[in-house]
């Protein structure tokens, strides 16, 4: 049965689906998200990146507009030898998986009750998980139709990180539900009201943070897409439109991982009001403080690129299993037994 | 018919203007180096001349790629994979001529081994003499194909 | 008190003293033998584990065409004595073979394959002698011999260049 | 289990102009074979049609990628070995001066190509940025950026300019505090050093055995270097140090360049002080008498030999090069073997082989 919006409801879901966090905001995100990266890093390797491209002088902010433009020109094409249909759908499905989860996170409260999200479920956690578990599929599928030496190399590359990083997520995850009794991401944060998480459990921010840089495939985990080793990994071959899609998805699941982290250990919205937002909405606030932590996170994450050198994949193996996954128990062990203290103290649930 | 749609949507001049935009400023380049013109190729996408600036980014897939510079002399044995490479790109795609070996010959006129000018296998869009080239030069060369980049398609 | 160079010349001399076509030093640190081809390989092995020559340095042709024969030349360093052996032995240029020296010195390996490229020397128990540097459907002659010329002229003209660029 | 055949190049980030030609199970890479030659211009062949200053250009873009002077001055040692020409005495501490400084640029383009290989690509940046201090002082020199030909027959091409001494010293007090912050960045970064060490250990009877040069074999920890052990141009006169590595691993060949940068420091603070006044250049006959010669010169990759057939007459009879990435290039396959695929651009980089400089 479909319930029946009123006009208020329907706008508010426009704006949901639509703006934030729904289509526009994730493509924002990605946009900003690579003129600031390549900005950066740049400034980091003493160069100055994108300068002379867009209006606005000296900034080089139009440059993601210049590349998304030049790429949708491009010629597209598919590999003789390719497996047509997986090949063409993979972009495609890994852009659509990407931006689905930022659909079960909270990005504020609503005055009158509920968030301001796009599909409310006690079990978002769960399904976020689902959500990330299905990527490295898609690499995988992709990798393996390009039917290319390097595509299937970066393919299975992706498919043995799967193994480093998936393990450490869930049992970190574990010690946030214990620890808030819930997998609904809205109560998850609105026990944190009064303590963030991650000073409860630092150990596990870092285990989960390590874990989804390997997942993101950032440096040093990039082990799946090393140019020097196999050119491009799993999207080598994909040229024009497809390459576009397959890059914005990356960026995609960068705005998940950082609101996800953000939900789990930095309290979300939670943050002093600010006046002047709180005048014209109290969400907006809220949604303020989100993307400020969002932004710090993804400013660490990208960081990566400029100090770290790649891993080798068994390094990483090494890493994943003798190092975050007994750190991920220690925290379970160390929430199990502090927990009693500290679930008095948290607010909400 | 997706295609038709896009050829009537590029005669409106001022699309055919951004979409040239687009093209100008973001060139990336493919990592190939044929002659001894690679460090130079190096140094102008690095910290001091940083090519980066104009949108110019080496990228480790051709497959996305939409410049290749030619970075000096090409011989016999190179020749097949530079055409290869070439040939691997989408359209549209530009090629830089760098020195005076990829242009003529230049000091290996006489070699049983040199292709004797790159525009014998690859249709060249700007050519930058020099031996090497100064960075500067290079990035002279890339200003030029923007602008000849930006002239695509339109009436004088 | 000898010197190493004059060691070297000496003892070479003494143990094989039919083979040795000459032996001389040139000046400090270099020592140049030649030896006749058949017994290049003893006279390898001799050096490097008498004498010590254990680095190889270069392995060289030179085209006599006026004699009609080729000089192979292995230039080999030794790292304690420092000295540098010219071990040079002349073979026909109608049939050049020769025994392969790399189970003496195994870094000769590339060496001895550029020299049979470009001279067209055959090394006897080298186990892989392809094209290396030359292009792979490489037809003419060995380059490097003095019969295979070069154009004097460039290769093609700038006139004819342009005519068939269709400009004007 | 089922063996790949994955052809690595030309067309590849890492490789350059070379082709590797790889056996892959999985990861792992079972074997290596390097198919080289697509950098091959006939030097050797051209440099009989040539006379012999004609040749100095044509023997430079050997190794004009970086080190030009280096590659030079094995070429006119042997041309003036043979003419029994005494070079002026302000020329050699010129050469000098121009071959330590590009040893310094070669060994710096050498890191960044390192940390490239490992995924760094800041340390690519910063070096880069430094070689181009080091650029701009060959350029007060000699004129150009990275193609000099500033050494000639008889002497050098260019005296000094006027307060090049003093700009000299200043970058070089400046390139020696930024040393450090190199051994922050690359090689005291732990990351850095769990890919590096225990990646391509040779021997050092392996390494004297394959015919290894140059750093290379420095790193597996032979004392062997041209400068010390026949000293050529002035090199006697100065005071400095050979640095060897311990394990001879990637790592190794990488610290090693940097002591060598810190010894080029060195070399030119005491060059630049000593430097006596006089004439640049003698005067050089075009023909070079009939002979044979065999130098040797330690250029920024290893051991640069030259041996020349001179016949009397205006050309070289036969000019064989014996280039040191030439020499090196044996210990690639040798290396990799059984290795994962993520170590073969840490290899191959490691040895520090220009392909210009293989093919000739």
């Amino acid at each position: 049965m479909i319930p029946i919006l009123s006009f208020s409801e329907i706008i508010e879901l426009i704006l949901k689906v639509l703006i934030f966090p729904g289509l526009a905001f994730p493509l924002l995100f990605a946009m900003i998200v690579i003129w600031f990266e390549r900005k950066f890093l740049a400034r980091i390797m003493l160069r100055i990146g994108p300068l002379h491209v867009g209006p606005l002088n000296r900034t080089g902010l139009f440059q993601p507009i210049a590349d998304f433009l030049k790429l949708i020109q491009k010629e597209i094409i598919v590999p003789d030898n390719a497996y047509k249909i997986l090949y063409n759908a993979a972009p495609i499905i890994a852009s659509i998986v990407a931006s689905m989860s930022v659909a079960f996170i909270p990005y504020a409260p609503k005055p009158d009750g509920g968030y301001w999200m796009i599909y409310y479920t006690p079990w978002s956690l769960l399904v976020i998980l689902a959500i990330f578990t299905a990527r490295p599929f898609i690499m995988v599928g992709a990798g393996w139709a390009s039917n290319s030496k390097y595509c299937t190399l970066g393919a299975i590359r992706a498919a043995l990180q799967l193994l480093a990083y998936e393990v450490p997520i869930a049992l970190s995850l574990v010690s946030i539900v214990i620890m808030s009794r819930t997998f609904d991401l809205a109560k998850i944060v609105e026990a944190q009201s009064s303590i963030w998480f991650i000073i409860l459990q630092p150990i596990g921010f870092i285990v989960i943070l390590i874990a989804m840089m390997a997942e993101l495939s950032r440096r040093p985990f990039d082990i799946p897409l090393a140019e020097q080793e196999v050119v491009f990994g799993w999207p080598t071959e994909y040229t024009g439109t497809q390459f576009a899609l397959v890059m914005v998805s990356e960026y995609f699941d960068l705005c998940a991982v950082t609101s996800l982290i953000t939900v789990l250990f930095l309290g979300g919205w939670s943050g002093p009001a600010i006046p002047i937002l709180n005048d014209v909405s109290p969400i907006l606030s809220g949604v303020f403080w989100f993307l400020l932590k969002m932004a710090i996170l993804t400013v660490i994450i990208i960081m990566g690129r400029g100090i770290y050198p790649r891993l080798r994949i068994d390094q990483l193996l090494d890493a994943g299993w003798t190092l975050l996954i007994p750190l991920a128990i220690i925290q379970i062990i160390i929430t199990l037994f502090t927990a009693q203290w500290w679930i008095p103290l948290l607010g909400g649930v | 018919m997706l295609e038709k749609i896009g050829k009537s949507l590029m005669n409106i001049k001022l699309l055919r203007k951004i979409f040239n935009w687009g093209r100008a400023w973001s060139l990336w380049s493919v990592h190939l180096e044929t002659g001894c013109c690679g460090p130079e190729d190096m140094a102008r996408a690095c910290a001091r001349f940083d090519t980066e600036r104009f949108g110019t980014l080496p990228f480790p897939t051709l497959r996305e790629c939409d410049l290749i510079f030619v970075t000096g002399f090409v011989t016999k044995k190179m020749a097949k994979r530079l055409k290869l490479a070439y040939e691997q790109m989408p359209e549209p795609k530009y090629v830089i001529a760098i020195g005076h070996c990829s242009i003529s010959g230049g000091l290996w006129w006489d070699s049983y081994s040199v292709v004797q000018g790159v525009d014998e296998i690859l249709p060249v869009d700007v050519y930058v003499p020099g031996c090497p080239p100064r960075p500067e030069a290079w990035i002279q060369g890339i200003r030029m194909l923007q602008e000849k980049i930006a002239k695509e398609g339109l009436k004088k | 008190m000898t010197s190493m160079e004059e060691k070297v010349v000496e003892s070479i001399k003494t143990r094989f003293p039919e083979d040795i076509i000459e032996a001389k030093v040139q000046r400090k640190n270099r020592v140049s033998i030649s030896v006749r081809s058949d017994k290049i390989y003893d006279v390898g092995l001799f050096l490097r584990d008498e004498l010590g020559f254990n680095h190889i340095t270069s392995v060289s042709g030179v085209d006599y065409i006026d004699t009609k024969e080729f000089e192979v030349i292995y230039n080999v360093w030794a790292i304690d004595g420092k000295v540098l052996v010219s071990l040079r032995t002349k073979i026909p240029r109608d049939n050049p073979t020769l025994k392969s020296l790399i189970k003496v010195w195994e870094g000769a390996f590339y060496h001895e394959r550029e020299t049979w490229e470009m001279f067209g020397i055959k090394f006897e128990g080298h186990p892989n002698l392809s094209l290396l540097l030359l292009p792979e459907d490489w037809d003419g002659p060995p380059p490097l011999r003095k019969d295979f010329l070069l154009p004097d002229t460039p290769q093609e003209k700038l006139e004819e260049k342009i005519k068939r660029a269709g400009g004007q | 289990m089922s063996i790949m055949k994955l052809s690595m190049g030309p067309q590849h980030p890492i490789t350059g102009h070379f082709r590797f030609i790889l056996d892959v199970d999985g990861d792992l890479v079972l074997k290596l074979e390097p198919d080289i030659g697509y950098t091959h211009r006939g030097i050797e062949k051209l440099a009989e049609k040539r006379t012999y200053l004609q040749n100095l250009p044509l023997i430079e873009r050997v190794n004009s990628y970086c080190d030009s002077v280096g590659t030079m001055l094995g070429y006119l040692e042997a041309i003036e070995e043979l003419m029994g020409l005494e070079v002026p005495e302000r020329a050699k501490y010129l050469r000098v001066i121009a071959a330590e400084l590009n040893r310094i640029a070669s060994h710096l383009y050498a890191a960044c190509l390192f940390s490239v290989a490992t995924g760094l690509e800041t340390m690519l940046m910063w070096p880069i940025n430094d070689r181009e201090l080091i650029l701009d002082l060959l350029e007060k020199l000699t004129g150009q950026r990275i193609t000099y030909t500033y050494p000639t027959i008889g002497g050098v091409r260019f005296d000094m300019s006027e307060g090049f001494k003093e700009e000299a010293l200043k970058r070089l007090d400046y390139l020696e505090k930024r040393t450090e912050d190199y051994y922050k960045m690359l090689l005291w970064n732990h990351t850095f050093q769990i890919r590096a060490k225990n990646v391509g250990i040779l021997k050092p009877s392996d390494a004297i055995r394959l015919g290894i040069v140059g750093p290379n074999l420095r790193a597996s920890g032979v004392k062997a270097d041209v400068r010390k052990d026949e000293p050529y141009e002035v090199y006697d006169r100065f005071d400095f140090s050979i640095p060897t590595g311990k394990n001879g691993d990637s790592y190794d060949r990488l610290e090693v360049r940097f002591k060598e940068v810190e010894q080029s420091i060195n070399i030119l603070r005491q060059a630049i002080k000593d430097i006596p006044k006089g004439p640049i250049k003698k005067w050089a006959p075009p023909i070079v008498p009939k002979g044979e010669v065999y130098t040797r010169v330690e250029a920024a990759r290893g051991e640069f030999g030259y041996y020349i057939v001179a016949d009397g007459t205006m050309k070289p009879y036969r000019l064989k090069m014996s280039p040191p990435s030439f020499r090196n290039l044996i210990a690639l396959p040798y290396l990799c073997r059984n290795v994962p695929l993520a170590d073969v651009p840490v290899i191959y980089i490691s040895l520090d082989l220009i392909p210009m400089d293989v093919d000739r």
